[in-house]
């Protein structure tokens, strides 16, 4: 079929933004549940064998770029299965997390959503964020960085099989990471 | 002997301190000179830099130090900034380098710092620039413990070892012992709003825990508690929403521990629990407190040891193989690091177990860590309050139950339960040092009580 | 009488301000401690707190102070710093607490900030800490009047009535002669880059609506103009187009009216248009004027009085049912916090056209407002030139001619038409505040002169 | 019909993702006019029974998080009528709104647009924005947050006919708020 | 043809959603180029006739807007040929460009894309961006402003035949511009 | 001599620089007061404000001033604040005045400063307010050299030809002589983290483009090498991946390169290759340097001058017809002001190429100056660390060589080739206006010695 006074690279262009625009609400949809703190339905949407990782950044010549990030089985920020992100989401169930009580407020900005390969099952999304976090009378983070996902289809959506979180910065301004990317 | 511990700042006899001392712009700049102007601070450790040319960046005051391995092996600390006009030399973090060059007129000098290149050196200089009088300057003394690299910026202060003494020694120690250690690559980095006092006090903070933690312990992935242990009395404390608090129990959840606390010249300090009392299990291991290594380089003591040491002023060696600086940045803003040392033998299994628990204890992703910059911050804020600072703060835990035993077989120790007696030695150390002193004042200044 | 009034930075005789006391850093940290170390501060309405355990965080200069409900109806003002080593024991800026915990090692006070819990009380301090004395710090003075709740960090203050004396007492009642006055839910609070004297000299300021709220006025929005005014002579002043200014006229507008000052003991001040002069009708309704109660509370000039009170230092009235704090933050930078009131007892109707004022008229998006902080953000910044700011400020309109009226039926007052004379009073006092003077001669000086 | 190598759901999808797209390039041509400063053409875009509501928020900890935003009732930034959006256009528009002259630059970032509801007539749409004001020589101000807008339908596009704004500050870390969000 | 239950209006819809979508999809792969330190492939995006224009900004009175802006032909920021380009990215491949050893960190974050005109042959495209830059330990800068494209349709894709950026900034808060919008 | 030039800051004997003074806050506060509250300071051309009422808002330390032109074609210098209570009278940039509101009563004032409106003057300040005693401060002199506006705001400060000495002159001819100039739309204006020193030194800092700006000279679009040309000896310089620094060649690519030094009272200066030497082509045309207006303005040598003037303290004026203001805003921030100048009378290609010039080499975005100011920030941060600032700053080059000319055809000079000398020239005088001695004993430590 043809939409009318399309072609071909319509049906096609057609598609692609379909799915582009399928993984940009879901992400709009995650957003949502993070900063509803909804953290318990966060957490389901990601698979049980998934890889949530941030490494450090390191500010080193153009020379040595290969060095600038840490990698899995190097230290990092988070790298973490499915079971310590349930640990994290459980933590601040506890009503005995101080550090986010009274709860910081924070608004994801998510931009730049773009599916980059599609093997069927599963496919590779990027996207970069603006994670915007306020605390207590006037404390105020942003957080900027992008997301490396691999996405797999599951029920008309997805499941978080891979997360890689880069941020910009190599020393972070702020005094804790005690929320989600 | 309280003439000689007790200060303006602080009173050892009444376990108070001064809180003007966690914010006052004049004070930090007297730290700055008399305090990070003289010690031996921690630079890195070795394994970060194996390669001749391998540099990393570490910071003395607001000195920035390139800590640069040379072609012989050895070790030298060259300050970033070119003789010429003061541009810093090197903008990388770490990384290898066959010389720096400075980017804004091109002089060069070696990996030992030694000006090699001039533009212009004959035609414009005309011979009469001598290079060998423009290196890179140098800091005044570099030396390393079992790869732990110190530097002062003091030609007159006392060796490293003696500086370091018993306690500094016994602190690096803990984690030699583990076995052929290096550090996992990543240095994490960062900010927070409060005094670096604060940060340091908290390292011999083991009251804290059950109560900062309490939402971390509660999810059960810190490991298992020792049995027969005895939970303190809750001593009325209550939940913000009125429920008496429930202490989860083990050696950092509230339970009654044997503790060791070591104290000794220039504000070097050791504390916590008993290996024992500390117990193993869950993220971390201590089996390698049993090997031959361990007892001869620890002593019988040492090797009981499972608490904090302090190398004053600012390195926080933990017992769960990780290293922690809290960099002064300004009164109210101190940057930590953390370094992460794993035993280069280790089985695979093993290594990635270790990898997991310095990823997931610390830092400001850190179950633990979380919690602890907000207390911190709070504290300090609290300081500039007109009538809020001339409340003092308490550091009365066992004041005056401390007996200090010095008996040889470790640095001078307090034994006991869990106590404030090493945050309020450091800050009577603290005033020593800022009293300005020579040398062998400040040490004798800073020997130990016979109690405390 | 000069001699008592004028000091090196204010110039009665001449009605001349030196500029530097609204950014010079060392004037602020004086002011901190003469100034808001030893004035009674408004805290907030004891309506906000209504049950036992309802709190609400207000500041003293750069202290954090929690006011607190208690279970006997009182009210009590606690610091908001932990005995043990400093941290916040409450990080909300309102609610109710059935006590207060801190999260570092978990001392817990009760409401009336009694330290009620120390986990280890027997097990690691054996009992040797006496926690009768080391409850949450109270404010020296704690104190209400018709429901507003002020404190005071001096022991020595004179009594909250004395302090308020007549024209205090008279700033508060007009908004208490209002009804049951309670606050409605929600402080509106933002930041200003001024010093905040620029805040406080503006509430008095009857000369500037007419233009900085031009556009405001043009929209029609805040009421009508009372009929037979007289517009003042435009004095040849023209928008930057070149077109002679249209002042639209009426109260706020730029009519000639009948205007009543009163000056006090401490720095008080009323200033600002009659009642009648300002008229009712639009947003602003006056029948509760005529009332028994208002008659009672406010005397017969009282309840013709429709300006606007400063209870010194920093406690704006508004006859609008409305009180906002200035609070200094910074040389430079001023924190504004809006409470808004009403009678209980209004009809919903009633009552939604008091909310409607409220969120319309003040506060940043208030029609209003919005162009004020804009004028004294510029007026703060033009006093760091080095230049700049030896041009004096200028207030001298009527300057000579407020004949002080003492007839017993009111504050001692000026009547006549608009005049700079309150804001030069509260620089008077301002300066004898920061005199450091005890508070005999302070009461002494602050006596208003028979004419100004 | 359905498009080449496309299901029913696809169809689906594609209607949600039409709305969605409709709604998100509303809002862009919305910030468009804020940004071009053409007031008059964007208050025209409300419903003449809308409302406009800013609440105040408050840190309070998480047991009383029901108290964080204030309620239309009680004080609030914005809690205006047409009538009052018209009248602050109005007196922009007067050429003596001395805040607003030399005008502020604005730059509205409209992201994570989702609509969560339709009920044919209205629909709720959600978003989160980035408002980065510029004022005189170096004055900056970003204000985040997100929208709760209920569009109503009308001639091929909307009237707004709810919006409510919710800021992440408690206090307002600028000196007032002589834009529109 | 049409779309189960869509009518001809949709088919529009869907017309312009796809073409402001394949625009948007062209910005993020542009943004990625340039986070990827691409430049050499992100410079063959532009048409040889192109002109990439930053023009400086000025704070005047409202009377005085049309004086906001300086035009072509007087000073800007950016006023560079496809040759200048060319020699902004040569001058970043010498390895001796010092300012961007090491290289700064860079996240554009591209949003409100909107097609505004399409001319057949050529479009013209409004978007909005947060450009953020981190560099060595902590500095950090934040550009925000809007693009005024005209893009001219070449195989599937566009090249970019006309940039015109205005920040928002009038005084520059950073020490220089050595990178691309 | 050395006893005049030598200071506790620099020493021209030994070349030697303090760092403190690059970041110290107290110097800087007095820098504010000594220099930049006495100096001649550049405010803008008198082509960019032709009309009258035109203005443009210019720092003179912290003062902003409107440079107004009048009806009688004068210009006036007023301070940007209102005699009432301070608030700033204009707030855009630039534009055309019909006349100053304030916005905050409304008080308007002419283009001449003079008070004309003041709502009330009668009905509130009953007439008793002169106007003429409150119009807006104006700046103590102001005067103008071939169009470029200066102002100072010490009244007892020389006149304006008087300050600008031969060197000056010469210097702002030399962009004066290249036919009738007027500045092109649109100043560029960005902020640098550095101290405003670093960014004069390095106006004459030739020694620096062939490493700094190598990648810039890489990509050749910055013009041809004069044939003939020696390339300096690369003195060892390496890059720092190890490999001999490949300098590019031309004036300012490491040739071996003719050049004049003129050094003048009040610390005014001019370095740099002569034109021969400079060369011409590529972005840079110099046949207007033939006319006979050139030889007049500038006579024998100075039309030989291809280097770069400051006119002290932070005017330079580059031969590349651009002149930029080094703006203090703080110890360790400072503002770059670019004005660019064409011929009015160039044929639009022509002028299309000065323009592309103007807006390609230096600037934020330029080819140039994109590298320059990390090397400015760089060298500032480093001057704050208790042990670098220790190191002094290096200003050798050919120091002790440089013999000076007064042959009456020039300014002072010294030929020859790259220096230093003008940089501690600056210095030298720096100190001298920081000793803040009278104007007499200020231009008598400024001569120029034999030989520097
Ligand atoms: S500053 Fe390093 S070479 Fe000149
Ligand atoms: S600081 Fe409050 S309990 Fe220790
Ligand atoms: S401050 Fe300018 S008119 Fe009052
Ligand atoms: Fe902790
Ligand atoms: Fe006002
Ligand atoms: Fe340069």
């Amino acid at each position: 079929m043809t939409i009318a006074g399309t072609t071909r690279d319509d049906a096609d262009l057609l598609a692609r933004m379909l799915l582009d625009h399928q993984v940009a609400r879901f992400y709009y949809d995650e957003a949502a549940l993070l900063d509803e703190q909804r953290f318990g339905d966060w957490v389901q949407l990601f698979s049980d064998d998934t890889h949530y990782f941030m490494p450090l950044r390191r500010t080193v010549s153009r020379r040595q770029r290969d060095r600038e990030f840490t990698r899995p089985g190097e230290m990092a920020f988070f790298d973490d299965t499915k079971g310590v992100l349930e640990a994290r989401v459980a933590k601040l169930a506890t009503g005995t997390a101080w550090a986010e009580d009274p709860p910081s407020r924070t608004r994801h900005v998510i931009a730049n959503v773009r599916v980059v390969d599609d093997r069927g099952d599963e496919l590779d999304a990027e996207s970069n964020f603006i994670l915007h976090r306020t605390r207590l009378k006037s404390e105020e983070t942003t957080w900027v960085g992008s997301r490396q996902d691999t996405l797999r289809r599951a029920g008309g959506s997805f499941l978080i099989a891979r997360r890689h979180v880069h941020l910009e910065q190599t020393v972070l301004l702020s005094q804790n990471l005690s929320n989600f990317f | 002997m309280a003439t000689d511990l007790d200060s303006t700042w602080v009173s050892v006899e009444r376990g108070e301190i001064d809180r003007r001392i966690f914010s006052d712009p004049d004070i930090f700049e007297q730290e700055m000179e008399l305090i990070f102007g003289r010690a031996w601070l921690f630079l890195c450790h070795e394994s970060q830099i194996p390669r001749p040319g391998d540099f990393f960046e570490a910071p003395m005051g607001r000195d920035n130090v390139l800590v640069v391995r040379q072609r012989d092996g050895g070790i030298k600390a060259l300050l970033n900034t070119c003789a010429h006009r003061g541009n810093a030399v090197c903008r990388a973090e770490e990384g290898n380098a066959r010389n720096f060059m400075c980017t804004y007129h091109g002089w060069t000098y070696d990996i030992a710092g030694n000006l090699i290149g001039v533009p212009g050196l004959e035609d414009l200089y005309g011979g009469d620039l001598d290079p060998s009088r423009h290196g890179l300057a140098q800091v005044a003394q570099v030396d390393s413990h079992e790869g732990f690299v110190f530097a002062t910026m003091d030609p007159s202060a006392p060796p490293l070892p003696d500086y370091l003494g018993e306690t500094g020694t016994l602190g690096l120690n803990l984690i030699a012992a583990q076995g052929d250690m290096e550090v996992i690559p990543g240095i994490q980095k960062f900010v927070i709003p409060c005094n670096w006092k604060f940060a340091v006090d908290n390292l011999f903070d083991w009251y804290h825990p059950q109560v900062t933690h309490l939402s971390a312990l509660q999810t059960g992935m810190l490991g298992a508690t020792p049995p027969g242990a005895r939970l303190m009395d809750s001593g009325g404390a209550q939940t913000p929403d009125g429920r008496e608090i429930q202490l989860p129990g083990g050696a950092v959840g509230g339970d009654v521990i044997d503790s060791i606390v070591c104290l000794d010249t220039y504000g070097h300090a050791i504390a916590g629990p008993t290996a024992e009392a500390f117990g193993a299990g869950g993220l971390f291991d201590d089996s390698w407190r049993r090997t031959e290594r361990a007892r001869e380089l620890l002593g019988p003591v040492g090797s009981r040891v499972a608490g904090h040491p302090n190398i004053f002023p600012t390195l926080w060696v933990s017992s769960t193989t990780q290293a922690s600086l809290r960099i002064p940045r300004g009164p109210m803003e101190t940057e930590i690091w953390w370094f992460s040392f794993v035993d280069r033998d280790l089985p695979p299994d093993q290594r990635a177990m270790r990898v997991f628990a310095a990823n997931h204890v610390f830092g400001p992703a850190g179950l633990l860590e979380q919690e602890d910059g907000e207390n911190w911050a709070q504290s300090t804020i609290q300081t500039i309050g007109h009538r809020s600072r001339q409340v003092p703060q308490l550091l009365r835990m066992n004041l005056g139950r401390g007996k200090v035993v010095r008996d040889g077989q470790s640095p001078p120790r307090i034994e006991g339960t869990t106590s404030e007696h090493a945050q309020l030695w450091t800050f009577a150390a603290w005033s020593a040092w800022m009293s300005g002193c020579g040398w062998d004042e400040l040490r004798r200044r800073t020997v130990p009580p016979e109690v405390l």
